[in-house]
């Protein structure tokens, strides 16, 4: 690769405020810059406060006029963060904007290092290997590829259904996948929201209506994401289409079919265990879509070869008992993982006593036992299905803001707990006690809800409890759960009799949750909630550019914030779709024909399939839209025939000797 | 001598995992010796052992690789590539007669900014009681590290 | 089959004889090798470590060092007794946890001319070793006698489950091991809620009325579960229960009979081996109902039904068991 | 005006002789271990799980408060580490994995050494029991016993005679100790520890 003649090098050190400057000397770093990398190439070395700012920028923008600069390097935060920002400000001053190095001085040098002298000269010796690396930079155009203009939306809880209607309205094709029966997510499960009160069900079903009939959206549940290749714009999506069982065209959804069905299961999923569902089903009567799935373990005819009676007695002959899988691939440029939370399972706290202690209920099972479509039609009653409690526990945090469970705070307990608390109260006129460490009642008309609750007269007791158990000490605990916890306002050890415990269970990522993240190529946190690309600024977005998350898949939130980052995340797709085209780093492979051997040492080892061998020529080929810019076959190439852009083997080189500090040394080391 | 002995370290990360790695240690504030220095990769599938030697010969007393852990590579399963070579590597050293335990592979996810920070730590520890490398410098054999960094490049053990 | 070190800890040679005795009939059957170790010394219970630190994990370390060097071909040092494994795992921990403890501990062994490197022992309750080690196929294979139509309480008491520094447990408040043991002699095994809770430790000693108190508390449960005994693997659970179970009675002006046994009698039991052999008639709250029970050759005609926990069909269906292994993963064990 | 002279003194008197988390830093470096005691969160699972709870004037959450705030005297005079029976309820629940029954066996040294305890029977116990494991090596019931009830429980003996003659009868205790073959050498030990516990 041909160099310029010369290379005139600008070098620009940021303080960032205190960031930079509290540690490393940055005055001394720049004038180091100028003196000791002068025969290297360097111009003008300057310190600035924010170099970021567009008063920095400008002042990169005037030396490159005004000095000639053909080269930048720029000593401050990470390149994950300002790298842009440079590159725009060389493409204004007429620079090419590959010709400009970050160098990350902040995040590796600054802030995790104390000792001021080797910090100072850790971050000379950075310099020193952008000044190296960047007199191998070579002028390049991005690649810019089309973005297809539909998107994918994983999940369709609430986040999921807000992005693909916020996208459906814009005029773009939505692809929504469900891996449930019905969409709707945990929000279908509940009655009231907090802090309002308002009916889940009343504010949550128009819009499942209105995401199961949108001409712009393709709906497709019972269905899972199997494969995601390609990259943003033009990601090719596989998409495993359960069986039903049922004929989609044919069936009217009249749910004639469950209820001849002779097979009674307990429903796991959407009765929380609660209650009971036919082998075929539809979750709950107001799924969308309206049809029904079979559930081929727990149904008889597929069990003991004879029943089918729903076959018998559907008026459309929809049931289809020999329907397969199918296997569909959609075309989307961007996609939105919305696949929400798992409730921590409380059996894991075996002092709760929640699998044992019959009265002893999971949050979720409470919301079906107070929900008026729930199996005891809103009734809140003991497990016997009649007695109504005289005496209710609701406990918080229950694993969660805890080292042995989850070690994070779920967001949603206190008010879940708060509401709970009303619940009860207006059900049973039971007497409610709630135990919490600290009421968390943040955001809008939270902590009113909070005050309104102890106006009802709820005994909130500070205390994480310590065990529930059936085991009575003295007569007026027989019959009863104990909850014994200590009253830390108090100071005393309390044992509570009561008739029933509600469990706040936390909230923790998917089970499935980083295997899920390893099909879309995004990262997990240890838990397994999904990372976003920055904490505060790009809340929504992933390090993988076209893929997006929104909702409990990121973390615990509420239903208010889960709705916004669904919208947020429409917003940034309907941004992406907008520019039509993406520009992609240039960074790719490429093959000098002349210095291959034809060895196909490196025909394997592509996982993209963008190598291929010219039989005829008995050369390797690099196909360019296909080259993701791994550099593994560049390192693998025995004759060197391979370049790297962006990451040539000279850059690298050249910047390990600036690291070492070989260019400092006597010009004869680096001829 | 030895007493006061600062190893240079050159650590390879990979764009997706460990560079963010190393950023989280950064916003966290999680402390670490200043020994080592990172070069950006995209991928550690792209470290070209000649990298390795030439740090060595360019006076690094360790060479630390890291990249995404198995299964989360960015670009599918290019870490396994690195973790071949890794092992092709510290063969090499043995046969030159070095410690092998002059390298290291760390996996670190883009999570993991404190176990960054504390692999580096103790890395530096680990090339501190191994003492000075001398590799490539006027006081060793130059002609060694020359041939090395310039000799003919190590071969893909298969594909 | 392994050897093993043992440990038998002060209590075994007087106060808790019936487990030394039983111990010592069961090993042959089930071929357990244990040697007991030289010279060995008082663990100092939980006594001395509320005095001073460094010399009670001094006194517990001198019986390290010496399991260290005997330690031929095995390193698994075994201790029937609950306070005295804790106190040897807990050492053998936190030397390593905090390495100045450590050092200062091998620096008073070293006067001594002893040395121990934390962590190279596995030390083990003997429950543990019979239930994970020989297995419960073994033991049911020598089993001649069973315990059928025996109400018995699965009692563990606090210290061999908890804190439990080497993740042997399946829970640390319901553990079911020695639930499963019982089982597998045959007997009617009580799912006893009180399994793992407190003894009272030391307060009959210092604070007889809550000592009291604590006893009471365990037998009125497994009494009104009808418990034919209450079964141990802790001398200090035995003792407590035992011996101050008529003082325990005198003060709450109760009339509780609550025969306290330990483990490894109610296995030589159903082995076929005599009683007296047993260390039965030991006990000070006799066992002789236990005995006759067994002497009756046919079995009642049926047990006492337990209290049912199946899903009443008209009432709303119970969780099922937490799925075994996956999400304790996740647990945050790591101190940072 | 009198209101004001009024405000001026403080309403409390401060007792906060160790500045900041003195006290605190002091008893986690007594402990065994690595106790994690500044991270409570008062949060009282440790007095919620406590079995004895109901003998203790302070739970442990509160003791740890009074750690925390710098209140020596109050802390150490508690009977909350005198009751503590070490079930271990409390470490495995601790939601901060504080080692809280090892931060009790350090309060115990510790309100000995500044003769803070306010009841002699639970101190008196654990010198006894040390007394017999320094002297023979190995504890000697009897001996503690006979020692420890006849100064402290005196009323109780008529009482207990049945049990202690079931005890010795059936030979569940001895009338003499037991003693170690190398005595010499643990005694050693045991005196080279003490000296160096005491540098610290």
């Amino acid at each position: 690769m041909t160099r310029n003649q010369e290379e005139r090098i600008g070098v620009y050190v940021c303080h960032c405020g205190t960031n930079i400057a509290g540690v490393v000397d940055v005055a001394q770093v720049a004038e180091w810059a100028a003196a000791k990398l002068q025969h290297r190439g360097v111009v003008i070395a300057r310190e600035y406060k924010f170099m970021c700012s567009s008063l920095g920028q400008e002042l990169i923008e005037k030396d490159i006029k005004e000095l000639d600069l053909n080269r930048v390097v720029v000593a401050a935060c990470s390149p994950h963060l300002h790298e842009k920002t440079f590159r725009t400000a060389c493409a204004n001053a007429g620079l090419n904007p590959f010709m400009c190095e970050m160098v990350s001085i902040r995040e590796q040098v600054s802030w995790v290092h104390t000792d001021k002298s080797a910090a100072t000269s850790k971050a000379m010796a950075m310099v020193s290997g952008g000044v190296e690396r960047v007199r191998h930079h070579v002028p390049l155009e991005p690649l810019t590829v089309p973005i297809h203009p539909a998107t994918l939306v994983v999940g369709g809880g609430i986040a999921g259904i807000q992005s693909a209607l916020e996208i459906a309205d814009a005029g773009h094709q939505v692809y929504v996948v469900e891996r449930e029966p019905s969409i709707g997510g945990h929000m279908a499960q509940f009655d009231k929201t907090f802090p309002t009160l308002d009916c889940s069900a009343c504010i949550l079903t128009p819009k499942m209506v209105s995401v199961g009939t949108h001409p712009n959206v393709k709906l497709l549940t019972w269905s899972q994401v199997e494969k995601v290749e390609g990259y943003v714009g033009n990601f090719s999506v596989t998409i495993r289409k359960k069986a039903r069982k049922i004929k989609e065209d044919l069936c009217t959804g009249c749910g004639i079919c469950q209820e001849k069905c002779p097979k009674k299961v307990i429903d796991d999923v959407y009765e929380a265990g609660l209650g009971y569902r036919k082998a075929v089903y539809t979750p709950f009567p107001q799924a969308v879509p309206k049809f029904p799935v079979m559930d081929v373990a727990n149904c008889t005819y597929y069990e003991k070869g004879t029943c089918k009676a729903c076959e018998k007695f559907c008026p459309t002959d929809a049931i289809d008992f020999d329907q397969q899988d199918e296997i569909l691939n959609v075309q989307v440029g961007n996609i939105i993982l919305a696949t929400g939370y798992d409730l921590f399972d409380a059996r894991r706290i075996s002092n709760y006593g929640y699998g044992r202690l019959p009265n002893v209920f999971s949050s979720l099972e409470f919301e079906r036992l107070s929900n008026a479509a729930g199996p005891t039609n809103g009734q809140v009653v003991l497990r016997d299905g009649k007695t109504i409690p005289k005496s209710v526990g609701i406990v918080h945090c229950v694993g969660s803001r805890d080292r042995n469970y989850n070690n994070y705070c779920s967001v949603i307990c206190c008010m879940q707990s708060i509401k709970f608390a009303h619940l009860v109260h207006e059900r049973t006129g039971a007497t409610v006690y709630n135990f919490y460490i600290d009421i968390r009642a943040a955001f809008k008309d939270y902590d009113e809800f909070y005050q309104r609750i102890l106006e009802e007269g709820t005994q909130f007791i500070r205390g994480k409890v310590a065990e529930i158990s059936d085991v009575p000490r003295v007569a007026s605990e027989e019959g009863k759960l104990i909850i014994q916890v200590e009253d830390t306002l108090a100071g005393k050890q309390r044992r509570i009799p009561v008739d029933m415990v509600i469990l706040s269970s936390g909230l923790q990522p998917r089970a499935d949750s980083k295997a899920t993240a390893k099909v879309f190529g995004i990262s997990c946190s240890a838990n397994g909630w999904y990372i976003e690309k920055h904490p505060k600024l790009d809340p929504v977005a992933t390090m993988t550019e076209g893929i997006f998350i929104a909702g409990c898949a990121q973390g615990p939130k509420d239903i208010p914030a889960s709705v916004a980052q669904g919208a947020a995340a429409a917003a940034r797709v309907l941004g992406k779709i907008e520019q039509k085209e993406v520009a992609l780093e240039p960074v790719r492979a490429s093959v000098i024909e002349d210095q291959c051997s034809g060895c196909r040492i490196c025909n394997g080892l592509c996982p993209f399939n963008a190598i291929s061998f010219l039989e005829d020529r008995m050369v390797t080929e690099i196909n360019p839209a296909l080259c993701q810019g791994c550099g593994t076959c560049v390192a693998a190439c025995p004759a060197g025939a391979i370049v790297g852009t962006g990451f040539s083997n000279e850059q690298v080189m050249a910047q390990i000797e600036g690291l070492m500090l070989m260019n400092i040394e006597p010009a004869e080391v680096i001829a | 001598m030895t007493d006061a002995f600062e190893p240079t370290i050159i650590g390879f990360t990979c764009n997706w995992c460990s560079y963010r790695a190393a950023d989280l240690a950064g916003t966290a504030r999680i402390k670490y010796p200043a020994n080592v220095r990172l070069v950006r990769l995209m991928c550690s599938g792209r470290l070209d052992p000649t990298f390795v030697f030439k740090a060595l010969a360019s006076g690094a007393d360790g060479v630390m690789i890291t990249g995404c852990h198995p299964g989360e590579c960015h670009y599918l399963e290019q870490n396994y590539k690195a973790l071949r070579r890794f092992q092709l590597m510290q063969r090499t050293l043995k046969g030159l007669g070095l410690e092998s335990g002059r390298i290291k592979l760390l996996w670190a996810s883009a999570a993991e900014g404190a176990r960054f920070a504390s692999e580096v730590a103790a890395f530096v520890e680990e090339i501190r009681a191994l003492g000075p490398l001398h590799w490539g410098r006027a006081d060793a054999s130059e002609a060694v590290g020359a041939e090395v960094a310039e000799g003919p490049r190590l071969q893909e053990v298969s594909a | 089959m392994k050897d093993y070190l043992l440990y038998p800890g002060c209590s075994m040679e007087y106060s808790a004889r019936a487990y030394a005795l039983s111990l010592d009939a069961i090993s042959g059957p089930l071929g357990l090798r244990l040697k007991e170790l030289d010279d060995w010394n008082c663990c100092g219970a939980t006594e001395y470590l509320g005095i001073s630190r460094t010399p009670a994990y001094a006194l517990i370390a001198r019986n390290l060092a010496i399991a260290g060097q005997a330690s031929n071909g095995t390193n698994d040092l075994v201790a029937p007794c609950s306070a005295c494994y804790l106190n040897l795992a807990k050492a053998d921990h936190y030397m390593q946890e905090q390495p100045q403890l450590g050092a200062k501990v091998n620096e008073a062994l070293a006067v001594g001319e002893l040395t121990y490197r934390p962590g190279s022992l596995n030390i083990r309750h003997l429950l543990d070793v019979i239930v994970n080690d020989v297995g419960l196929e073994e033991v049911e294979k020598h089993v001649v006698q069973p315990l059928s139509g025996l109400r018995l309480a699965p009692y563990l008491g606090c210290m061999v489950p908890r804190p439990d520094y080497g993740h042997r447990w399946s829970d640390h408040e319901f553990p079911t091991e020695l639930d499963s043991l019982l089982k597998a002699l045959g007997a009617d095994v009580v799912d006893y809620p009180l399994k793992t809770e407190c003894c009272g430790g030391h307060m009959p000693q210092i604070g007889p009325e809550m000592g009291f108190e604590m006893i009471r508390r365990l037998i009125a449960s497994a009494d009104r579960l009808e418990t034919d005994a209450m079964v141990t693997m802790c001398p200090m659970c035995q003792l407590n229960l035992d011996a101050y179970q008529g003082e325990t009675n005198q003060f709450f002006k109760t009339h509780f009979h609550m025969p306290i046994l330990f483990f490894t009698q109610l296995m030589g039991l159903a082995f076929g081996i005599e009683p007296k052999e047993l260390g039965f008639g030991l006990e000070l709250v006799s066992a002789r109902n236990v005995l006759d029970a067994l002497g009756v050759k046919a079995p009642p005609e049926t047990p006492p039904a337990p209290p049912k926990r199946a899903r009443r069909p008209e009432g709303l269906p119970m969780p099922g068991p937490l799925p075994k292994g996956n999400p304790s993963e996740q647990k945050i064990r790591e101190v940072v | 005006m009198a209101d004001v002279e009024l405000m001026t003194s403080p309403p409390i008197a401060a007792s906060t002789k160790d500045e900041d988390l003195g006290l605190l830093k002091e008893v986690a470096a007594r402990t065994a271990g690595i106790s994690r005691l500044e991270m409570c969160i008062q949060c009282g699972t440790c007095g919620g799980s406590c079995p004895s709870a109901a003998a203790m004037d302070l739970t442990p959450r509160a003791v740890f408060a009074l750690l925390r705030a710098g209140m020596r005297e109050e802390a150490l005079k508690s009977n909350t580490f005198w009751v503590c029976v070490s079930c271990y309820h409390c470490v495995v629940r601790c939601p901060q994995s504080v080692h809280i029954a090892d931060v009790m066996y350090a309060l115990k040294s510790m309100a000995i050494e500044a003769n803070l305890y306010q009841d002699s029977t639970a101190p008196d116990f654990s010198h006894t029991f040390i007394g017999m494991v320094e002297d023979y090596g190995r504890s000697f019931e009897m001996g503690l016993a006979g020692i420890h009830y006849i100064k402290h429980f005196a009323l109780r003996l008529p009482g207990m005679v049945p049990m202690a003659t079931g005890m010795l009868t059936r030979g569940r205790m001895s009338l003499t100790p037991k003693r170690i073959k190398n005595m010499r050498q643990l005694r050693a030990i045991l005196n080279r520890a003490k000296e160096l516990e005491a540098e610290e």
